[in-house]
């Protein structure tokens, strides 16, 4: 591919190879801190191609494939390219990690233990991180918190902060343009805006600590909490794991500790703000 | 363009000759890594370089391609588990193929080997009973099509692909190992009657048959895909033989002795000692085998379409060709 | 999952040790003569399978389309139970010639209709998706928006 | 679901057992699976093990010695219709 730069996030190299050089001149500029992959040799390829042959000249858009691909996938605009650089290492490690139970679920560190939150996108629960890695959090990852299958302990998978519709204006504002990515018009899931984690985060994305909160947020509703029972919090991190099965026991043996020693609550909120409150309270309790 | 040497190149000497990783660079690493993904050896290899000087990035990526090939045998013979279990009633003899049959028998072949669906080999007078105790215990139809379902029953060796409904792992019910259509008929019937027992259920065929369905697959029937792992497939089934001499024979029963000399080339050119002398067609093969990029990426892409179309062509005479192929174009089928 | 968690809202404590760490069998003693809830013949099943959630999150990492039918399945028509039909079945529908996205086949699952459709053609196309199987195109896209099962 | 079905247990290195608080996970190794399950699954598989195998008649009888199991002919049905699901998952073997 004529285009090519490896990066790392977390424990994952990546090498993303594409048939134009915009994504990966964004790639490189808001990765550009980022601690350095051990060599090129990279876990994962990505390849952003021409769509269609005709899609270099014509309406010019991408088809992400790579190690893994989904044949469903929808070509994407160029002009979203470095989005669709991004879903191609997500579906890297979707479909193909398997050093860590790799929970679809966002995740921050203070004082050295780590609080989950999981939940459907659109539940809010990577707005909250980002807010909170804002607010003195250190911020492991939006998308995918690593679950250690020996330790127990949560490890980062800091990749950037995407951003959507109104958290663009809450969280834009207060941040330097250099720790910002494009805005992204009118991608599937309407606008984004990718933020670079903070210095500190992407410094210390090798240090992993113990889990001491899972939450599961619900952005839109009025406050609420409750507690959630260790069986069905067990069922429902079973179906945010792309890779719980095919980890066998290791997997089972991993998820069953986690949900025998970490509390978890269900949380309502109807804004940043409230929830933001919520999760300082709840986490002083569970300590 | 091409992303450094062909790393389907790569990847067969790697298998070739696994002490020929020690001198690769970085760049030809990832290629390596892609290719053998792509082609789905990665659990191979991992198993073959197992114990070799390797860089330190690429040991967990190697290491987790051992524990994935060690659950995914573990899988596939829990499938054959419940196959045997829903067809235990009807007394039929159970023979496993390919993957499930080499995992299943502790063979070379089916060491560290991605294996996919489950294949199951029955006496054809037993096709719907066998198939009536499938649907019993839960499995289904995958493409519920009318017009597919009449042509498999008409024309293929085997059953249309049938799928648990909760374990989502299908299944293929052959009756024979070639479609009714090639040119070749290998004699299924005599292949049950020489299969060998694993334990008082399931079955294998015997290790001459091994090497003739294996070939069967690969050169007579399909259009190529997978070849590199279905010669890695023949490559250790051959050298597992306890004596070379009756395959010639029993491949001539089945019709397909020159296709099992040109697999013994090809196994020899890509994993072997390279001494035997092959033809202008099996360099054809090699080509299409090798067309893979650095970056996974398939090339020689006419070639790859030439040999789509003849594995079309070989599963049907001519004139049932036209008809088949006008009917799936008017249904819309467009070559991806 | 909701016949086991009613099963639940009156099954008594199981055993009130606290969960041991690593030791392989659980001890199943049971201090008193407790009554062991049967819940009938026709008992909900007591036993959910997990089930890999492969789809579910890997396309919601990734924007997926469903082509409504199948392009492979040729000029067909849908009828509003969601079977293909030859073309020109009265009562079907046509085929739309386009695909949705996951986000709106998420949205219509919700009640927001598919974009684009009549109250009629939205059912017909609804059934079509939740009839889809593994191996038609659009089934892995449509496999990750449903809820587990 | 006749109740004289006989059984036999999958053995014991072939499941983990963990309970929570409010449910019990089962890990079969196998078949790779794991099976969230409640009363009277882990009983009745418990009995199973204890004995090696089982028809829903002796289990009844096992069962009935430490728990109030309610109307019998409906208890049987139950655990009859259980030992058939355990069978279908591949817990239990029909002999």
């Amino acid at each position: 591919m004529t285009h090519a730069i490896s990066l790392r996030i977390g424990p994952a190299t990546f090498r993303v190879g594409s048939a134009w050089p915009g994504p990966l001149r964004d790639l490189a500029r808001l990765y550009a801190d980022y601690p350095a992959p051990l060599d090129a040799i990279a876990d994962y390829t990505v390849r952003l191609e021409l769509a269609g042959w005709a899609r270099r000249w014509v309406r010019p858009s991408i088809f992400i494939t790579g190690d893994h691909g989904l044949a469903d996938a929808a070509p994407m605009s160029l002009a979203h390219g470095l989005l669709a650089a991004e879903m191609g290492m997500n579906l890297q490690m979707a479909l193909g990690w398997r050093r860590h139970l790799l929970l679809h679920a966002s995740s921050v560190e203070k004082d050295g233990r780590v609080l989950v939150m999981t939940g459907e996108s659109g539940s809010g629960k990577s707005t909250l991180a980002a807010q909170l890695g804002e607010r003195g959090w250190r911020l492991m990852g939006d998308e995918f918190a690593l679950l250690d299958l020996h330790s127990g302990d949560i490890f980062a998978f800091p990749r950037l902060i995407s951003l959507k519709n109104r958290a663009i204006d809450v969280i834009a504002g207060d941040v330097p343009a250099s720790r910002l990515g494009p805005m992204l018009r009118g991608t599937a899931k309407g606008d984004i805006r990718h933020l670079v984690p903070r210095a500190d985060a992407v410094a210390r994305m090798d240090e992993g600590a113990p889990p001491a909160l899972l939450l599961f947020p619900r952005f839109g509703h009025a406050v609420d909490v409750r507690p959630v029972a260790q069986g069905e919090t067990f069922m429902r991190l079973t179906q945010a794991s792309t890779n719980y099965v095919a980890l066998g026991e290791p997997g089972f043996a991993a998820l069953t500790r986690f949900v025998t020693h970490v509390p978890a609550c269900a949380i309502d909120f109807p804004s940043g703000d409230e929830a933001i409150a919520l999760v300082e309270q709840l986490w002083a309790e569970a300590l | 363009m091409g992303g450094g040497p062909l790393s389907a190149a790569l990847l067969v000497a790697a298998l070739r000759d696994p002490a020929s990783v020690e001198r690769l660079d970085a760049a030809q690493w990832n290629g390596l890594i892609a290719a053998a993904r792509a082609e789905r050896l990665i659990g191979t290899l991992a198993v073959r370089l197992e114990g070799r000087a390797v860089p330190e990035t690429a040991r967990p990526l190697l290491a987790d391609a051992r524990l994935d090939a060690g659950r995914e045998a573990r899988g596939a013979l829990w499938e054959a588990d419940r196959a045997r279990a829903a067809l235990a009633s009807l007394g039929v003899p159970l023979v496993l193929l390919k993957g499930t049959a080499y995992a299943a028998a502790g063979l070379r072949a089916g060491q560290g080997r991605f294996i996919g669906d489950l294949d199951i080999l029955v006496p054809r007078d037993q096709l719907d009973a066998v198939e009536a105790a499938l649907f019993a215990a839960g499995w289904e139809w995958v493409k519920p099509d009318p017009y597919d379902d009449a042509y498999y029953r008409r024309w293929m060796h085997e059953l249309p692909p049938m799928i648990h409904a909760t374990r989502d792992r299908m299944i293929d019910v052959h009756h024979t190992i070639l479609p009714l259509t090639a040119r070749q008929t290998p004699d299924a019937t005599a292949m049950i009657a020489q299969a060998v027992p694993l334990d008082d259920d399931l079955h294998i065929l015997s290790p001459e048959d091994r090497v003739c369905h294996a070939v069967a697959h690969l050169l007579a029937d399909g259009d190529l895909a997978g070849g590199l792992r279905n010669i890695w497939d023949i490559y250790c089934l051959i050298a597992d033989l306890p004596d070379p001499v009756p395959l010639e024979a029993r491949a001539r029963r089945h019709g397909l002795l020159s296709h099992v000399r040109q697999a013994r080339r090809l196994a020899d050119a890509l994993y072997g000692q390279r001494r035997l002398r092959l033809t202008s067609w099996d360099r054809i093969v090699l080509r299409r085998l090798l067309a893979r990029d650095g970056w996974g990426r398939e090339t020689r892409k006419l070639l790859r379409f030439a040999f789509f179309l003849r594995s079309h062509w070989l599963r049907m005479p001519p004139l049932m060709l036209a008809r088949h192929l006008w009917t799936k174009w008017r249904k819309g089928h467009r070559p991806r | 999952m909701a016949a086991l968690a009613s099963k639940l809202s009156d099954q008594d404590q199981m055993s009130d040790q606290t969960p041991q760490q690593d030791d392989d069998r659980a001890d199943m003693a049971v201090p008193s003569r407790r009554q062991l809830l049967m819940g009938g013949a026709a008992a909900a099943s007591a036993i959910v399978s997990i089930r890999p959630a492969l789809a579910n999150t890997a396309a919601s990492v990734l924007n997926c389309t469903i082509p409504v039918p199948d392009p492979a399945k040729g000029n067909v028509h849908i009828n509003p139970s969601g079977q293909l039909v030859p073309a020109g079945t009265p009562g079907a529908f046509p085929g739309t010639g386009r695909s949705f996205t996951g986000e709106q086949v998420k949205q219509a699952m919700r009640g927001r209709p598919l974009p684009g459709t009549s109250y009629g053609q939205n059912q017909a196309y609804m059934n079509y998706i939740r009839r889809l199987q593994s191996g038609t195109s659009g089934f892995t896209c449509y496999a990750s928006l449903q809820m587990p099962r | 679901m006749t109740t004289a079905n006989y059984y036999r247990a999958e053995p014991q290195e072939a499941l983990v057992m963990r309970p929570l608080a409010d449910i019990v996970l089962l890990y079969h190794r196998p078949s790779g699976r794991t099976h969230m399950v409640v009363s009277p699954v882990p009983e009745i598989l418990d009995a199973l093990q204890r004995d090696g195998g089982g028809t829903a008649i002796s289990i009844h009888a096992r069962l009935a010695r430490d728990f109030d199991l309610g109307p019998p002919d409906e208890a049987l049905a139950e655990i009859a219709a259980h030992l058939a699901e355990l069978a279908d998952l591949g817990l239990a073997y029909l002999k």
